[in-house]
């Protein structure tokens, strides 16, 4: 179609598309989808990190994983303002994701079992995402482009936090430096499946990468996590679960291992270890909230005929 | 006098860390995205209010020890804090109307603190005053909007109004610590704050159309150890890792 | 041999313990008078029988260990319950199907754990039998009232089936330690229980009028110290005592 | 009346009544006031008790306590069963407990804030309660009589165990004596009131003893439990936190101070420190069983039917 290629060639010229902008229908949908499906892993990634705010260590570690957590559901509001330039509903969109029809990311399907855990989330689940997101700061869509330079700020802040946990931990205690051990081992594969399945397996991808909406392939985001990773990995004295880890003086890269993908079907499915629980709670929070929204709405109704009914 | 001032520092600073503490459980879980980030900001507030207090405290205990040590190494009956804030989150209208009687109490107190004799005390004060400011209006608009929204808002707001009620009068009532205090210029006598919380409390409920209840007998203890049965469950959570790893540092 | 053991005890042990505090904090919120009694006996025979396996444990790993140390100063990643036990309580009908699901699994293995080549575990298995024998009659006449009794309850039964199917995979698959012992006769083969256990379930679930799920993948890590995040908070009120007067005897 | 003068010519003769025999009615409804609130007070008493079940601080004390919990249970019922033999159901007793309209003893609307607390009320309030009980166990009503025999031995099994609670605190750590200490400070007054008003303020006392379903006057039965008491907490080291305390050589009795009867009278007109709180429980525990409860009467009803449609 001859509108097709001319919003194609805007593209490749690397003009930013706004909202009012002509574009195809493919174009917007694969956009909400990715950006609502984004904005939805802010929100359900606030709960696993949730689980420790009752329990943290000190006072100072309360305050950093309570801003960060709240910083999860910030960048989810931008996020939802981003899809909703689209012309999508935020109220849609949550009822698809708590109707199970939105999807979000599956590695906060995974439990936070130890303080450890939340180092880990930080250092690596941050991590792996901001190697996804950077490339996003340049994406073709204006208002994601631009909300995701802002999230990308705070999660690497957030990154950094996380590594100073584990930091803590690997030169303190036994006990602590086991602890953090342990939760690397449990979260180091699920992490690496964050960039998603591989190449040969991904759909959409060419599509995207035409529309500049994707920039990097699973694998190239793969292998660039894990080269940056590793040698944090050694710095903190931790060893990564993977025997076929290795470093290639050819390449220039990391060789390692093949993930569990059956693992990542099933988590994506809805088999993985808390999928029902995150669920749960957000539908919790959407039901038990109702009322308090239902009050708000009623009120702001109410407010100005009081105003007039008090000026007559 | 420094027994006194160390027990004082504790109340303030037990009130702020228990409220935020049980503030800190509903993030992620409110009723709305923009509600779960206001009220994450309170927590942070109450929270990082409760570190100047409990570092302050720890100097005068001296030792080792430090704001940790008090916040995760003292035993219930040794917190301070007033039975009000570790009453359970409830639904929103027992979180909104908790904070709000908390609130407008934690205003006036500060605002008397800032002419504390005591400039470090003076200085806290005036430092978070600029914070709770924005909390009393906060929960103060919450109040309204649920008192004054649905008929089930309101039914619900009035239920924990009535509910959390028997907790406010503690907050006017001295304890022997803080009672040497008001007279070295230190404290602030509490009890000449009822009038002002009231008329405030009472023009904020005429136009939520809410009913402030009657007399009746209040609950005290908390400002000398004896709590509710919910404050046991709260540090059973919040020290676990603490009391888990002696010695450890996170 | 003698860490696969103690791995083992602690297998039986944890979840007998876990699944008894489950319970004992339904005492006096149950549904019924006689209900509450009823699940009083059910949590007294388990948190007894796990004072066996811990204090055989104990007296294995040697030291100053004895049923206490290993019950309150142990922390979520070296317990060794099924995760099945650690889920809550839930509604009555969540309770009764955790209750279910292990009660009959629980009865074949301390059946097939008489015949165990240490005469220790054999006695101790002997002795929980009978105990044992009883919660499978009572929670399995449970299942069928629930299931088949009002449409409301068949409802919340079936759930709580769909609900806690996923952690029954875990109670038939053997723990590194737990393949070591079946060599030596000491432990038993869950993997050979599983037919019998579900032909239990069958005829129990057709009589109430209930569906067993299908194949779906399962949820494990308890025999290993990979728990649900429940368990930490389960602990953390556990433990809080113990860990707060280190050294202190009761 | 003459009816009323044999009847009390039966009950002076030391005759047991039994649930056939004639009865006035304000007897019977005397003893279905006693008797259910007594069973009322079983029930109730699970919560103070039950608060530390999941705190308990060896496996041994949290079976003693999970025992002691059920008999609690043992003895409502067995209470509950009594009051039945006098026309009341169990329904209607338990509905009047949840609306407020019946009481239960005062003392559970005082919260149990540490491990010595469990001891103290074993020790102190299960103390007095048999105090009070012990005489009805000669009261005129038989199946009271008879359930009072059987509480009694339980309850004095409780005492020692409560006792022994406190024993160890007492030979242990500073901070255990202090907080068993605490415990008897907070619990004493209270313990000292569960006697009832004092004698002057007492209604329906003269009727009831001429019944012989009260053999004491509360102050009658409050010196008596002091009496006990004293010896009890010199013993174990502690104070008993009354400065009038001290013995009377000329009536072999010790004398005491008052207690606080406005704080009495205060938690039994509701707005003792967990009045609320307690009937919460029991009201949450009654709904929330409801559907439990149909479905089990429900099925009840199929069994048969589905019995006889085999059979046919």
């Amino acid at each position: 179609a001859p509108d097709e290629a001319a919003f194609q060639a805007r593209i490749d010229e690397g003009i930013k598309i706004e909202p009012k902008d002509e574009m195809p229908d493919a174009y917007r949908k694969t956009l909400v989808r990715q950006i609502s499906q984004h904005a939805h892993s802010e929100i359900v990634g606030q709960l696993p990190e949730g689980n420790w705010l009752t329990r943290a260590p000190t006072l100072e570690r309360k305050l950093i994983l309570l801003a960060k957590v709240q910083d999860e559901a910030g960048h989810g509001l931008y996020l939802y303002s981003a899809a909703e330039t689209l012309g999508a509903s935020r109220d849609d969109m949550q009822a698809d994701l708590l109707s199970g029809k939105a999807k979000y990311s599956s590695i906060f399907n995974y439990p936070t079992l130890t303080w450890a855990d939340i180092g880990a989330i930080g250092w690596l689940v941050d991590g792996a995402a901001i190697i996804n997101q950077i490339p996003i700061c340049r994406c073709s869509y204006g208002p994601y482009a631009r909300a995701m330079v802002r999230v990308c700020k705070e999660e690497s802040f957030h990154q950094r936090q996380g590594f100073d946990i584990l930091h803590k931990l690997c030169t303190g205690t036994q006990e602590q430096k086991d602890m953090a051990q342990d939760a690397l081992n449990r979260w180091w594969w699920p992490s690496v499946m964050m960039h998603g399945p591989r190449d040969a397996d991904s759909v959409n991808t060419a599509q995207s990468m035409q529309w500049k909406i994707k920039l990097f392939t699973n694998d190239e985001l793969r292998q660039k996590y894990i080269d940056q990773t590793v040698p944090q990995a050694d710095f903190l004295g931790l060893t990564i679960p993977d025997p076929d880890l290795k470093w290639n003086e050819e390449t220039g890269h990391y060789d390692f291992g093949e993930p569990d993908w059956d693992e990542f079907w099933n988590v994506l499915k809805g088999y993985g270890p808390c999928n029902q629980e995150r669920l749960q709670a957000r539908i919790d929070a959407h039901e038990g909230g109702a009322w308090v929204r239902e009050a708000a709405a009623a009120h702001a109704e109410k407010r100005p005929r009081r105003r007039e009914a008090a000026a007559a | 006098m420094e027994e006194a001032r160390y027990e004082y520092l504790l109340q303030l600073g037990d009130s702020d860390l228990i409220l935020g503490q049980r503030l800190a459980a509903l993030c992620g879980h409110g009723p709305a995205l923009e509600e779960d980030i206001a009220m994450s900001n309170v927590a942070l507030d109450l929270i990082g209010q409760a570190r100047f207090w409990l570092s302050y405290a720890a100097e005068i205990k001296g030792g080792d020890a430090d704001e940790d040590t008090l916040a995760f190494l003292r035993d219930a009956p040794a917190y301070r804090n007033v039975l009000l804030v570790e009453q359970p989150n409830g639904d929103y209208g027992h979180t909104i109307v908790r904070q709000c009687f908390y609130d407008v109490w934690h205003f006036f107190v500060l605002q008397a603190l800032m002419q504390s004799t005591d400039t470090r005390i003076a200085d806290i004060a005036a430092k978070s005053i600029k914070e709770v400011q924005y909390h009393v209006e906060r929960s103060g608009d919450w109040v309204v909007r649920l008192g004054d929204g649905t008929e089930e808002s309101h039914r619900r707001t009035q239920a924990a109004v009535d509910k959390l009620w028997r907790y406010t009068g503690e907050l006017f009532r001295s304890s022997e610590a803080e009672q040497a205090l008001v007279e070295a210029g230190i404290a602030v006598d509490v009890a000449t704050l009822y009038e002002p919380w009231r008329a405030h409390m009472q023009a904020l409920f005429e136009e939520a159309t809410l009913e402030l209840p009657g007399d009746q007998p209040m609950q005290c203890g908390g400002k000398h150890g004896e709590h509710t049965e919910h404050l046991g469950y709260v540090l059973a959570e919040m020290q676990h890792l603490q009391r888990s790893y002696p010695g450890a540092r996170w």
